[in-house]
């Protein structure tokens, strides 16, 4: 039998978990103290948003949440390769990303508060807002990367997903029409080893998920995604591509779900204490700042300060949340379509009377 | 003014809009060279640019997905499915996103796209070619469902889908694609969504119907005419959201109510028409609704397609048994 | 006897079956060793192996594909797609295959198969974790849509559903997994399908509901049945085929029906029900058909979800309008 | 960046346009004449049905028809790989291969003649019928494997789809899940290089349809799909992997389709006859009577009897076909369930009234 043709998969890592840095050539941005300081407040901004959000879902205060321990770096990496124009599609949990964006914690709260007006939020009015069913973001994404192409503007979209959608079918026809029309997209896989309770070798046979691209034809890198130093040079490097009208790319960020995959989940039926210790021992805060403290302009009590400043910014926004107007029982109705059909008129009306009754 | 067919209609106003407004694209599978395979985009590839119109790859819940992403981000999307029969991978963009973009961000990003297919049977086409599921879109809360009966209305309703700032399925029933002509003045006007359009009026029974069905309604009508049986024939048009105010007024005159539908009978357009009128005017009504529909079955290949279609006869039975029938 | 909840029901019917019939397997997302996101398959891999009961890759289509096809080579899979909101991608072999595989080859293959998914609202539950779209399935012939709501119709039914030669979609209001405890013999004894279950005998109006709804449906009779109205309270379980009989015989001794569902008003299961009853008894109706529903709107995040599903206050207002109804 | 992994498509032929032989190890059915004349015989039964399919459809006596002319190596050759207990799950055009496995051509005829009854056909009974929605014979087509492998039976799937569908989603759901759980299937995509208008070229930016595979890590070959030796070899000894638990195999055959689309389809509008006139000059049944006549089993003579009695056995069936009864009204509401449930009673009555009021 011939050869018809070869295709191989790289791995980019920087950053190893010590914080040592693994290249002669760093990317300009790392090298900037005050950029990785400031990808580094919004990792732990978000750390501390995150565990806040579950201490409100314990008590009462929130509905499930999607934790984003561990993810820090893929999140934030991801938010900071981007700009302004570019779109984002997440998922449910990529805070850290749509923080960078102008995102803010309350609204976050407002989300799985279970009140819609959180999608309404006030990073880039173009970012898609979360998206529960899994890997049809990928696929809505082709579509606003094809906006783009079609006038011609220099913008590209970022489409996240986990380990586990990358078995769904959309994915591959997301990345299929991307790679026919050489679309502005960047597809990051964060794989955090789980999809709920099913692990990643469970997922697919497939060596790397990066090699998912061969399918579409289109490029494939995986890259450890605690490494937030990789993740925004690969990712920022690609959407450069994209905007560029070289074509799309798919990213593999490797991290690990060190939390439950929701509240409502228990990971202590699936998967063993060790394997998570193991995974808190390469975490991306940790080895963000040992690259600070070696670059020297970090220390203990800039820690400190920052973990003060960001309970306060955590607890304003919590505060936000809780004191928010609860949505009106017609805004269900009112935003169905641009205009309220008559067939709905009466409708509202019902539910305005009944509200009124159960008072 | 020469006459068109309903299929040129529809080639005229995606067409007109094309080139009136620079946000539209029009695509899907074989749409472009071979403009696709009924010819509603015969020519339009040539004449706006494989940029605008364009062919994709065998992917339907992609070719759905495309129109999700672009409208959001201020295109005018107008996807083809080549068959009503293969939209099933594409309801997952239509009810997960297409009809919730608006609500799920309270007005931020929103849907305004139009996803077409040819759609009813009587055409004696293979498995699943055939099929009248208009009913899975209109159950959809955030959808608009439109189904053109003539060349004039395929022309106005599909402009006014194009424009529309929601999501539309727009489903064209393929069977009168070439059958009638009507002069279409190629002026950009539409026609109004959301409204029944009175073909036939008459005082002694409402007969409502949508698509393909409209034909033969209206055959019913002229023969029963004869017998000096006068009906109201209303064209549904929007099936969802429905007019019902036209069809309730209509009732309340004629006292009697025949549905005619292709679709499956359980759960169809038709029970909510038959349940929302009789809501309505329960006491108006001097005989039971009748539904003359396809019924609850595998639309069958063609040997067997015209006895699951309904008749001029069946419907002429279900008319006559409304006037025979008395509380 | 110890008494279980319709979640503990369903895991004895799928224990019970899986005991008695080699065929069967079960599988889904999650449904391993973490049991079921709501633990529905809670101990049934250690038990039985996860050659039997296993998850899959995270992909509906391929759950609802791998149903068809190993129902049609001899098996009995059980899929589970982990909610309702997400069996869209699961359309496509539903309709396209598997209920029609006995009528494409007239009989030669089958696909006796079950898609169990939670449903309904209720829970709190994010987007898409919440929606009652049953009539969708109902829509579409050749499917049978079985819906429990109480822990002894969820072992008898879903023990009929895996015994049932033909397709099968099982839905599991959620909202009352956990509410209600039963006694729930656990002796293999499966329920009729197709068959209404009469929850209460009454003579002043017929309440049809299914699913969660009947326990709202339930209180309001009892609340009412101390002002003297009696109701009939019938659970439809069955929603397609419908069993129409039991409810017209009901409908012509109380001569008032009021319908209560969780699902979007337009084109659903009771609109069906409205429309089939009243073209079998218009004349014994002497008011109009009621149907307290959920709005034609996008099912609520958790804020507005109770403003959203159909309130007991809601349904005696409705049947107190049915008895001040006059012709 | 490091490599991860890497990855080939390998091509297989055997047997060049000429009917040379381009390999010194010959499969041992290759050198059994009358094995290949077995195969002979089954494409060329299968072209002169295919011609008088469409003759019948252009006298309106058939409905619309997808012609399979060109096709006939890949289809008789994935037959012939098949031993009777696997399962085929075609598409709708693999005529040759169902030929091989029992299906009569007036089943073919009774199909596209608008009438169920040609899917309960003489092929084996497991066989799974023609599948309109494209791709979606995939997905059932891993769920027959999951239940030979379940009941640890010897059995394997066949799943056979087109370039076009190797972009529906359905496709790399189903590899991947047959990756997962070692599923004894082959899935054979005959590229024939248009999916009805759109080229190959059109349909994904992969340089192969066989590199698809890598997305589910299962292996995929691409071969030369008018080489019948090298579809039966390849096909072969993919389901005799397969049937020994080894797992999935991917198999791209090349091939042209040289008839259109099908009858309602004028191909004429969007390629030009020089193509097809040169895909024409490569086609598969040319080599194969070629090599016959190399091995010395063949001659003009022998060439015009098997003609004449191809003729003979389709006008046969066509006979057969055009006297056949029609269905019964009942029959569309009759196997719906396997009992008539009360609610289609009425309906069912309903029906066969109108039938005799209409006559
Ligand atoms: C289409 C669909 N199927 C199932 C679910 C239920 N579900 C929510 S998250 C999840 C696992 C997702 O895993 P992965 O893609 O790896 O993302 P992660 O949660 O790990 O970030 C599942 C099965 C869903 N939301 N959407
Ligand atoms: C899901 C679906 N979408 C669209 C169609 C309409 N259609 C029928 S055949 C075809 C092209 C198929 O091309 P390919 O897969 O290459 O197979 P070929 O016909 O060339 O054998 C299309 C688009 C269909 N049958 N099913
Ligand atoms: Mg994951
Ligand atoms: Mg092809």
């Amino acid at each position: 039998m011939k050869t018809k043709a070869r295709f191989e998969i790289g791995f980019e890592q920087i950053l190893d978990p010590a914080g040592q840095v693994l290249t002669k050539r760093l990317p300009a941005f790392a090298r900037d103290p005050e950029e990785m300081l400031r990808m580094y407040r919004v990792m732990t901004l978000t750390r501390t948003f995150d565990s806040r959000a579950i201490a409100l879902q314990r008590t009462g205060k929130l509905g499930t949440y999607a934790s984003c321990l561990g993810h820090e770096a893929a999140h934030v990496g991801v938010g900071a390769a981007m700009i302004e124009a570019d779109v984002l599609a997440p998922s449910y949990r990529e805070y850290g990303a749509q923080f960078w964006r102008g995102v803010k914690p309350e609204e976050v709260l407002l989300y799985w508060g279970g009140n819609e007006q959180g999608s309404n939020f006030s990073g880039p009015p173009h970012d898609f807002a979360w998206c529960v069913p899994i890997a049809t973001q990928t696929l809505y994404g082709a579509g606003a990367a094809l906006a783009f192409q079609t006038r011609e503007e220099k913008r590209a979209v970022v489409a996240m997903l986990g380990d586990g959608g990358t078995s769904e079918g959309a994915f591959y026809e997301a990345m299929n029409i991307a790679g026919v029309r050489r679309l502005p997209i960047v597809f990051v896989v964060v794989n955090n080893q789980w999809a709920i309770s099913v692990p990643r070798s469970a997922q697919t046979r497939a060596a790397t998920l990066a090699q998912k691209a061969f399918a579409a034809g289109i490029p494939g890198v995986q890259l450890d995604g605690n490494d937030i130093i990789a993740v925004r040079k690969v990712v920022g490097e690609a959407l450069q591509q994209a905007r560029q009208g070289k074509g799309p790319t798919l990213v593999e960020a490797l991290t690990y779900r060190l939390s439950d995959h929701t509240t409502a989940d228990d990971a202590r039926r699936y998967r063993s204490e060790d394997e998570v210790n193991k995974a808190k021992m390469i975490e991306p805060l940790e080895r963000t700042r040992k690259y600070l403290e070696s670059l020297g302009v970090w220390d203990d009590e800039k820690e400190q300060s920052l973990m003060a400043e960001n309970k306060k910014i955590i607890e304003a926004a919590v505060k936000t949340y809780l004191n928010s107007p609860a949505p009106a029982i017609t805004d269900m109705f009112d935003y169905m379509y641009a205009e309220l059909p008559d067939a709905l008129r009466e409708q509202r009306k019902t539910a305005i009377e009944e509200n009124a009754a159960d008072e | 003014m020469s006459k068109i067919t309903l299929l040129e209609a529809v080639t005229q106003a995606l067409s007109w809009e094309l080139e009136h407004d620079d946000s539209i694209l029009v695509f899907g599978e074989d749409v472009g060279a071979n403009g696709g395979v009924f010819r509603a985009t015969d020519g339009l590839q040539k004449r706006f640019g494989a940029n605008r119109v364009f062919d994709t790859p065998l992917a339907e819940a992609m070719i759905a997905g495309l129109c999700v992403g672009l409208s959001a981000q201020g295109m005018k999307p107008v996807g083809e499915i080549q068959f009503s029969g293969f939209m099933y991978p594409a309801v997952d963009q239509l009810v997960s996103h297409a009809s919730r973009m608006r609500n799920r961000t309270r007005g931020r990003l929103s849907c305004p796209m139009v996803l077409r297919a040819p759609y009813g049977g009587g055409i004696h086409a293979p498995e699943l070619h055939s099929e009248s599921m208009e009913a899975l879109y209109a159950h959809v809360p955030g959808l608009r469902v439109v189904i053109p009966s003539s060349p004039q209305r395929a022309y106005g309703l599909l402009l006014a889908a194009m424009r529309d700032p929601d999501p539309v399925v727009f489903l064209e029933p393929k069977r009168i694609y070439r059958i009638t002509k009507q002069e279409v003045p190629d002026n950009g006007q539409a026609l109004p969504l959301d409204t029944c359009f009175v073909l036939r009026e008459g005082t002694d029974v409402t007969l409502a119907s949508w698509g393909a069905m409209i034909n033969e309604t209206l055959k019913a009508a002229t023969q029963l005419a004869a017998q000096g049986i006068e009906c109201e024939v209303i064209d549904l048009a929007t099936v969802k959201p429905l007019d019902l105010e036209t069809l309730v007024e209509s009732v309340e005159r004629t006292a009697r109510l025949v549905i005619i539908a292709e679709e499956p009978r359980s759960c169809g357009v038709g029970a909510e028409i038959a349940a929302a009128v009789a809501e309505k005017a329960l006491y108006s009504l001097v005989a039971p609704i009748e539904r003359v529909s396809g019924y609850d079955v595998i639309m069958p290949l063609s040997k067997l397609e015209n006895n699951y279609l309904p008749s001029v006869n069946r419907i002429q039975k279900a008319v006559l048994r409304t006037l025979e029938a008395e509380r």
